[in-house]
């Protein structure tokens, strides 16, 4: 079995797990974790594509597209953890208060 | 050479700007004027340049496609641009008290922020409208998303933070979902381009494709806050201040929608099948009742209007099932396809008008209560009037684009016989005349003892020159429709299935 | 000229009104001028326009918006007679609101949007297709609103919010009979008849069910009328633009229109749809009487014999007979004389007298003789008595129903003529031989100045017996009304 | 042959193993009840797949992943933790997971696993049953040449698609701005992240005297390379901004204030200077189009001023606003 097939299907179970764990967690610290195992998954499978020919070197576009993606992830995942800290600090919470998204089982403990 | 400039000046033009307000704060106001005015000498440029050469393509670096990234601007991108331009230029100029700073000495962190993340909002809109590469729209439209969520919290009070997070992590799973497909795309096609794509994937409906245009769907449903997916909507667009208001519900979520039509007309029509059609029109409709319905519950202005946006959002997604519309069969009605760009449009511009109004109105009550808006139409006649006329486009009467919008539509969904979706169309219609009466019936009874803060007079002239926008573009649709003819594609005309 | 002329003619309201809502409030000298000169001109034009036409030119003017979608202005007999009814009128009107509403605050926006509805009845009565006479009709709903609500008291905001609530959903179904029609057989133009075989006769009657709700409310059909006794809460010179000059003839015109033009005599008789319209209209017009006599304001009174009245003008076009539809044409303009005359006049009693009951007219012909005297010409023209123009209405009504085959509308003419007669005689026994409640005060009592007041019902009165008097000439809305049926619209 | 079967079997262990230990600390990250740990397996998680990159033959990619993915983004979180205090972190979950009578959040809990492994499902099949597409290797090779590189991937980045990386240095300030918009409006004018008080003999002052001078070098190299070899303005970039960070920790300068107009000048300077390249490019034939004759000299300079301001920019994103709770001095010090 190639690399490429095993880091691909490594990252469709990685989305999977983020997934999971984006929905089912309250916290945003913990959504926002979640958000960049998704987003190395997705990465990942990314970059197995790119690599599945055995025949040639790793095509490098998506490569670059992958530090292009992991950069962005990054600002968005550091105005996030911003916006969380401003949120706790304002109301001394770490979670979305009644939360009306359907995608959100957890409510913070009565 | 010079109609590539314009290109180049549209999509830079903000940036740029956006670079120097970081640097020299104080010049953010005069620097969004400059930039206004690039964008409109662009736009006067490449206008009567494509209605006589046809859509133009730009490829950046020299670099074609696959390999390059190419910005195309045809008649929807110009319409979109033109859109953005005016609601940005109606909202930099209302930002100017709130954000410009006065005399003060010290540089406050809001009035900082404002400037550059408007204008880099800006710049990722235009680069949406124009870009043909989806990997290149996704940056825009993280672009667009960082700057959104920040003006969301701008005001940095519990509901604003919270609602900004609510918007992220709705945003951030949207754009994975996007990103996903798109990897697909390119697994698939090795290409990214929209054009290469649309001739690489002639015929066949690829299950793999399938599977990646429903995760760029559901992706840019999400940031376009399409039921269900609406959740985020209403605290950010109300919690927003007002000027970051009108651009969040007038443009942000055109953006997301501008890709997803280049994705399904442009480069996959055939993936199409009628029950996918139906159950994406579905959701649209019923976002037109439930958002019509809350809206109708809210006694929050901003609430109402936000909600009224969740409710407009639906008509576009009617788009998949009308767009078509057996016009081949009868040459007069034109279609669906334009009927949604010109119900975008309007909605654009009525919905930035109307958040404007309230923000005034709101100054001026000192509450954000319907109930507090009494008497405001004699104290602000302008404003009364900027909100009427804003309420007639949505409403869908003439001779608003928002009833050229329905016509069009209606047309199409009687031509095809798809009755259901005519008579969604009139009940929203109806619902929305019910909910935006209310606030206007309000403003208009007479309240002696009210005392208002005064408007200063050119606040209260934007959000009236853009509902008159919005009504001109009914009065003068032949031009805006013949624009957006301009590199339509087929798909629009012969419809999806 | 031929293309620009329609037009100037919707200019000349269109540009005072938007001209007027940035006036400020005191600049009345201006303002008056506006309006007048724009009313004054509009008449003018009109008069030209009528002397080219017979002359045979031809006015047309084409506005696309998209394609299926535009803007059509035509000049056919039918319109001029609307259009020159609804010019006559409104310069009457005006200058009866520059007398009435005097130094009230917010002129500017009233009589900006009184200009634009009457832009939007010139727009009505001169559109060619059925979209344009849509988006004008829409124009009127909501140019009329803030009239409706000017006094924006409590009352008058409850009047508007009854106004759109009937108005818009009946825009709806207009726009769904209109674009259901249009859709399978293209757009629909007055001029030329539409092919009308592509649909099935029974979409044709849902069709034409769903225009007739559609204009039937603007036309306050019953049960589409609720709106129009409580729009009673808007000025006089507001009740007298509704109730005569625009909205409810507007939907009176309408459903000429759609019976004339767009279905046409023959087919509406094949279809059957006529003898349910003239049921329906036969119904109001004895509900509306009834629900007349059960008044105590006048006002209310008066709205509830406009319900009655307007389908007299349904009724004709719906029996389909020669003199039927005559005589439902004439009606136009007879009921919009008579009928402004005693809203002028009740105007008239509330502004200086303070009388807006029944019972408070005891005598007051004394006192108002101009108004009283106009007020009971009117009153008598309602009930079709000679010499008034009513009376034409009547006999012309009378005679198609026996060419119609329809002799129960005779009995329903009987009886609604006994209506308007209990409940509108007994006010002009009032008027004359009621006793003064009160000694009048040593010449204080109410006057009837200044001119532009009394002078425009005195000249509405004066023309609704001219025009009986006249009705054999060649110039008076008979002649017209029969030229029109004959020529155009009778096989 | 025998020798090129079993390095086969080998490699193909060594990348199961790797795969598992990928999807083991991702599995941790997600599922570890403390909020601490969790970031700690995922900075773990991080280094493996940086690990898988090097297996995938994307170096370039297996620098920035361990620079950004693993080492900035760890650094953040942890930061967040320390400045959330570790209680607030953990009782969410606690209550999430504690509670474990049959219940409806139970039930939705397994709903979402189930939807979460088909939506894994799905995707391996979608990867599997891709079709044999050769990408855009051809296209980057031919082109190579007329880019000023011979590093494809940095080709790609400032060249090929040189719109994309403009814009994501942008995207980058944009979560500055946005970062920063969201301090107390009394902050303002102050300096970003905690007031040191590292001693001046303690561990950390020492590396903060001695690493800098090194971290330098290494970052600018990173950048040089870039050209040839795997390296470039971002993971260079990110070197430094370790650099700059760890010398403010140790307390040896000071975070700049952020109504600085020279540190604003730094942060917008690469992308300026990008975007100008391109303006000027666009008058003299095409916007962003790099002349091969200059392409080399352009593309060093973009990428200079490029890795000075996303140095600085990732730097000042990691501090954080000022005052609140001790945060950590860096993942050293992690207990």
């Amino acid at each position: 079995m190639a690399s490429s097939s095993i880091f691909g299907l490594c990252g469709a179970l990685l989305i999977g797990m983020g997934l999971y764990g984006f929905i089912t967690h309250p916290h945003l610290l913990r959504r926002l974790l979640a958000f960049n195992v998704i987003g190395s998954g997705i990465f990942l499978l990314f970059g197995a594509t790119a690599a599945r020919l055995p025949s040639a070197a790793t095509d490098p576009v998506p490569q670059a597209l992958i530090i292009t993606g992991i950069v962005v992830a990054l600002a968005a995942t550091a105005l996030g953890v911003g916006l969380v800290l401003a949120y706790a600090r304002v109301t001394g919470r770490t979670t979305l208060p009644e939360d009306g998204a359907p995608t959100d089982p957890g409510k913070p403990p009565r | 050479m010079s109609v590539s400039l314009a290109i180049v000046a549209l999509v830079t033009a903000p940036l740029v700007a956006a670079l120097i307000a970081v640097i020299l704060p104080r010049w953010g106001p005069w620097l969004s004027l400059l930039v206004v005015a690039g964008n409109a000498a662009a736009l006067v440029v490449l206008i009567p340049a494509i209605v006589s050469q046809g859509a133009l393509t730009l490829p950046i670096g020299g670099w074609q496609a696959p390999l390059g990234i190419t910005l195309r601007a045809d008649g929807m991108a110009l319409a979109f641009l033109t859109m953005a331009a005016l609601v940005m230029a109606a909202v930099l100029v209302s930002a100017r008290p709130e954000f410009g700073g006065g005399g003060e000495v010290t540089e406050t962190r809001r009035q900082w922020a404002f400037w550059p993340l408007a204008l880099l909002l800006w710049s990722a809109l235009n680069v949406v409208f124009l870009s043909r590469d989806l990997f290149n729209l996704y940056v825009a439209l993280e672009l667009l998303t960082v700057s959104a969520v920040a003006l969301v919290a701008i005001d940095g009070k519990a509901d604003g933070l919270g609602a900004a997070l609510r918007y992220l992590m709705f945003a951030l799973l949207g754009s994975l979902a996007y990103l996903l497909g798109a990897a697909l795309l390119y697994a698939q096609h090795g290409t990214l381009d929209i054009a290469l794509l649309a001739d690489q994937a002639i015929g066949g409906r690829a299950a793999v494709d399938m599977m990646a245009v429903g995760l760029m769907t559901a992706g840019l449903a999400a940031k376009t806050a399409l039921f269900p997916f609406h959740a985020w909507l209403q605290p950010a667009h109300s919690g927003a201040p007002a000027p970051a208001s009108a651009m969040l519900s007038a443009l942000v979520p055109k953006a997301s929608f501008a890709i997803l039509i280049r994705i399904w007309f442009e480069a996959l029509p055939g993936l199409a099948t009628p029950p996918l059609l139906v159950t994406l029109g579905a959701m649209g409709a019923i976002a037109i009742v439930y958002g019509s319905v809350l809206a109708l519950r809210q006694t929050r202005l901003k609430l109402m209007i936000a909600y009224s946006t969740v409710a407009q959002i639906g008509y576009l997604f009617l788009i998949f099932p009308l767009a078509g519309g057996d016009s081949y069969m009868q040459p007069w009605a034109a279609g669906a396809w334009t009927g949604v760009m010109f119900h975008a449009l309007s909605h654009g511009l009525a919905k930035a008008s109307m958040f404007l109004c309230a923000g005034l109105w709101i100054v001026a009550a000192g509450s954000d209560r319907i109930e507090a808006m009494r008497g405001l139409a004699s104290a602000t006649p302008m404003i009364a009037s900027a909100f009427a006329l804003a309420a007639v486009t949505l409403v869908g009467l003439p001779p608003s684009g928002g009833f050229t919008a329905k016509y069009l539509m209606l047309t199409s969904a009687f031509v095809s016989g798809q009755y259901v979706w005519a008579a969604v169309l009139l009940i929203g219609g109806l619902l929305s005349a019910a909910y935006l009466y209310r606030p206007l019936a309000v403003a208009f009874a007479r309240d002696g003892d009210a005392v208002f803060k005064p408007v200063p007079r050119l606040a209260q002239a934007m959000p009236l020159m853009l509902a008159l926008a919005a009504i001109l573009l009914g009065l003068a649709s032949q031009g805006p429709f013949a624009l957006m003819q301009i590199g339509r594609p087929s798909s629009a005309e012969a419809g999806l299935q | 000229m031929s293309a620009t002329l329609p037009i100037l003619i919707l200019l000349t309201s269109l540009v005072p009104a938007f001209i007027t809502f940035f006036l400020p409030q005191e600049r009345h000298s201006v303002r008056n001028l506006l309006n007048l000169g724009g009313a004054v001109l509009k008449l003018g034009l009109i008069v030209f326009m009528i002397l080219e036409v017979v002359q045979g030119t031809i006015y047309e003017t084409r506005i696309s918006f998209a394609p299926g979608l535009y803007l059509l202005l035509r000049v056919d007999a039918l319109s001029l007679l609307f259009v020159s009814l609804s010019a006559l009128l409104w310069l009457l009107t005006t200058i009866y609101a520059i007398a009435y509403l005097g130094n009230k605050p917010e002129m500017s926006r009233f009589f900006g949007f009184f200009s634009l509805c009457v832009a939007a009845t010139t727009g009505i009565a001169l559109s060619g297709t059925l979209i344009s006479f849509f988006i004008f009709f829409e124009l009127l709903t909501l140019s009329t609103w803030p009239l409706v609500v000017h006094k924006q008291n409590a009352k008058s905001i409850a009047a508007g919010r009854s106004y759109l609530a009937y108005a818009l959903p009946a825009s709806a179904v207009l726009l769904i009979a209109i674009i259901w029609l249009e859709s399978s057989v293209g757009p629909v133009e007055f001029a030329t008849p539409a092919n009308l075989e592509r649909l099935d006769d029974n979409s044709l009657r849902m069709i034409f069910a769903l225009f007739i709700a559609g204009l039937g409310v603007k036309a306050a059909l019953v049960p589409l009328h609720g709106w129009l006794p409580a729009a009673m809460a808007a000025p006089a010179p507001v009740s007298a633009l509704l109730h005569a000059v625009a909205v409810v003839k507007a939907g009176a015109f309408g459903v000429m229109r759609i019976v004339l033009d767009v279905f046409g005599l023959e087919r509406m008789e094949t279809l059957g749809v006529g003898l349910p319209l003239a049921v329906l209209a036969a119904f109001t017009i004895l509900w509306g009487s009834a629900r007349a006599l059960q008044q105590q304001e006048i006002k209310k009174r008066l709205a509830f014999s406009t319900v009655s009245q307007v389908s007299y003008i349904v009724l004709g076009v719906a029996l389909a007979s020669p003199f039927a539809v005559i005589g439902g044409l004439v009606h136009l303009v007879h009921q919009g004389l008579m009928k402004i005359t005693l809203f002028f006049c009740a105007g008239i009693f509330d502004e200086r007298a303070g009388i807006t009951r029944v019972d408070a007219l005891d005598g007051i012909g004394r006192q108002m003789p101009w108004t009283s005297v106009c007020f009971s010409i009117g009153a008598i023209g309602m009930v079709g008595l000679p010499p008034t123009a009513g009376f034409i209405t009547k006999i012309y009504l009378g005679i198609g129903a026996m060419q119609a085959d329809a002799p129960w509308v005779l009995a329903v003419l009987a009886v609604s003529t006994l209506l308007n007669a209990a409940y509108f005689l007994p006010l002009v026994y009032r008027i004359w031989f009621g006793d003064a409640p009160t000694p009048v005060p040593a010449g204080g009592g109410p006057t009837e100045r200044p001119l532009g007041l009394i002078a425009p019902p005195v000249i509405t009165a004066f023309a609704s017996i001219a025009v009986a008097l006249l009705a054999a000439s060649s110039f008076s809305p008979l002649a017209w009304a029969t030229l029109i049926a004959t020529r155009d619209y009778l096989r | 042959m025998i020798d090129g079967t079993a390095s086969d079997i080998a490699a193909t262990g060594f990348d199961l193993v790797l795969a598992a230990m990928i999807l083991g600390a991702g599995l941790f990250a997600v599922t570890v009840r403390d909020l601490f740990g969790a970031v700690v397996f995922f900075i773990v998680y991080g280094v493996f797949v940086a690990l898988a990159w090097l297996r995938l033959g994307a170096l370039d990619v297996a620098l920035t992943e361990a620079a950004l993915g693993a080492g900035l983004t760890g650094v953040l979180l942890i930061g967040a933790v320390a400045r959330l205090g570790r209680r607030t972190g953990t009782q969410g979950t606690d209550a999430l997971s504690r509670r474990s009578a049959f219940s409806v959040r139970s039930v939705s809990q397994i709903a979402t696993m189930l939807v979460s492994a088909a939506v894994s499902v799905a995707l391996g099949w979608a990867f599997l049953s891709l079709s044999d597409s050769d990408g855009l290797r051809a296209g980057v090779a031919a082109n190579l040449d007329a880019s000023g590189v011979s590093n494809p991937v940095t080709a790609v980045l400032i060249n090929f698609r040189g719109w994309d990386t403009l814009l994501e240095s942008i995207v980058l300030l944009a979560a500055l701005i946005g970062l920063w918009s969201l301090w107390r409006d009394d902050d303002w004018g102050r300096r970003p992240g905690l007031r040191q008080h590292a001693r001046a003999d303690g561990v950390l002052a020492m590396f903060g005297r001695l690493l800098p001078p090194f971290g330098l070098l290494f970052g600018v190299y990173m950048v040089w390379v870039g050209s040839s070899l795997p390296g470039g303005a971002f993971q260079g970039g990110t070197v430094l901004a370790a650099v700059w960070l760890l010398m403010m920790m140790a307390g040896l300068m000071p975070p700049p204030m952020v109504t600085s107009a020279r540190i604003r000048a730094v942060l917008i300077a690469g992308p300026l200077v990008f975007l100008s390249v391109g303006i000027i490019g666009a008058f003299a034939g095409g916007f962003l189009g790099l002349p091969p004759a200059y392409a080399k000299p352009l593309i060093l300079m973009i990428e200079a001023a490029l890795t000075l301001s996303i140095a600085a920019t990732l730097a000042l994103l990691v501090l954080g606003p000022p005052g609140g709770p001790a945060m950590p001095s860096g993942p050293g010090d992690a207990p």
